[in-house]
């Protein structure tokens, strides 16, 4: 029944974290990892391969916003355990960022609470990209994808519990 | 005198992330700080302007008609791009 | 870009099959893992809890059509590697049953996919549950729900390249 | 001589997973063929008679007019329930 929520520089253990959330005996457990990409498509047009990454947050603000993008997705979704984990400071292609998972006793709400966590993370939370490629550094721009992908969370009600099994 | 945050690009652009402001009185909401800050120069006068530029009082998401206070941590924040 | 199907006895590791998806580079990797519930909703009214899961399946069968259903997906999405494992054998609560692991560039991709993945499972790969619960065995009933989380995949064209960013 | 091959609760009712089964000329169809082992007692027919029943000719799903062939394996398969 419980959240975590961390910002850290250390690197992050998939199994350790889905191990605690099966703790609670769910039926379901989602897991998100984002990953640094070799691929430099929010840089400059012809794609320069990243050399690093570096990610800046606001202290004690990141936590505050990505605790009420947690209470927001229990509200909405009727699920067990959270956990939201990100990583600040410099980070390589291949590097894992971000970890987001959730467990519920049925598949559904635990796949829409951990698709809408990414979605508000990514538009909310204090978090800023600077890629480093090829010497040269710059800030990244949102992706109107992103906005859009956490809009569509506007319009709807509280999905979820149409009873499916797992 | 307050704490005054730049993050992401606008860092670059103030040169520093963080720099202490003494305002003079008539300076009151975080619009009027904002155009403080501006007279910089061009280059932070602009991007502190930009539509999807927001800002936090002590860690809070405020409007730009918020007042501010003495002591007050005012943080400009560019939109984000985590994840 | 390869595709793992594995009908198993054996458990399974979680942190392995990441680890294999982690080689390709990918931006986003999302994992589904299914779990033997204590709770029987399946059995009777009441509520019985459940002592074990026996788990059937046509073997040959059942890899040709989870290999259908991944084709589908693969259609559908632009993702690179995916893994479904499905145990079968006696099951006790909390040991996992199912996993399906996408990882894709693009972050919607490889939630809509292993969404689907699991829809698909559910309703069209030859796996029978049975529980037994209080000394009674008793086969379980597909849910009208999992009918229907399937059945909204079909009207819909292929979605999630929406260019997200992970 | 044709394999039959009964899942899921299928197996708990016709007694077995698994019968070898010499049918008469007649039966042609897995739909005749169904009927044939319905006459093996009420409870079976009426399992393999339900509306979500499914046929499967050596691991291909058909249709209840397909006609099997001598050796062919016959699956018959209620909903299923994995995941």
């Amino acid at each position: 029944m419980d959240t975590l929520i961390r910002v850290q520089e250390a690197d992050f253990d998939l199994q350790t974290e889905y191990d605690r959330l099966r703790v609670d005996n769910p039926g379901a457990i989602v897991t998100f990892t984002g990953l640094v990409r070799d691929f430099n498509r929010d840089h400059v047009a012809g794609s320069a391969s990243v050399d690093t990454l570096t990610l800046q947050h606001y202290p004690g603000m990141t936590e505050k916003l990505l605790a009420e993008i947690v209470d927001e997705a229990r509200e909405r979704w009727s699920v067990i355990g959270v956990t939201v984990l990100h990583r600040v400071g410099t980070l390589a292609p291949g590097d894992q960022i971000v970890l987001v998972a959730v467990s519920a006793a049925h598949r559904q709400e635990a796949f829409e609470a951990t698709s809408f966590l990414m979605d508000y993370l990514k538009t909310r939370a204090t978090f800023w990209k600077k890629v480093n490629a090829g010497g040269e550094e710059s800030w990244v721009d949102m992706h109107q994808a992103d906005r859009a992908a956490a809009s569509r969370w506007e319009a709807s009600e509280a999905g979820g519990d149409d009873g499916a099994d797992i | 005198m307050i704490k005054v945050l730049f993050f992401g690009r606008l860092g670059d652009i103030a040169g520093a992330e963080e720099r202490k402001v003494s305002v003079p009185e008539q300076v009151r909401t975080v619009d009027d700080l904002r155009q403080l800050l501006g007279e910089d120069g061009e280059a932070l006068a602009k991007a502190l302007n930009e539509p999807q530029v927001m800002v936090a009082v002590n860690q809070d998401l405020v409007e730009w008609d918020h007042v501010f206070e003495d002591e007050d941590e005012v943080a400009f924040l560019p939109p984000v791009t985590g994840g």
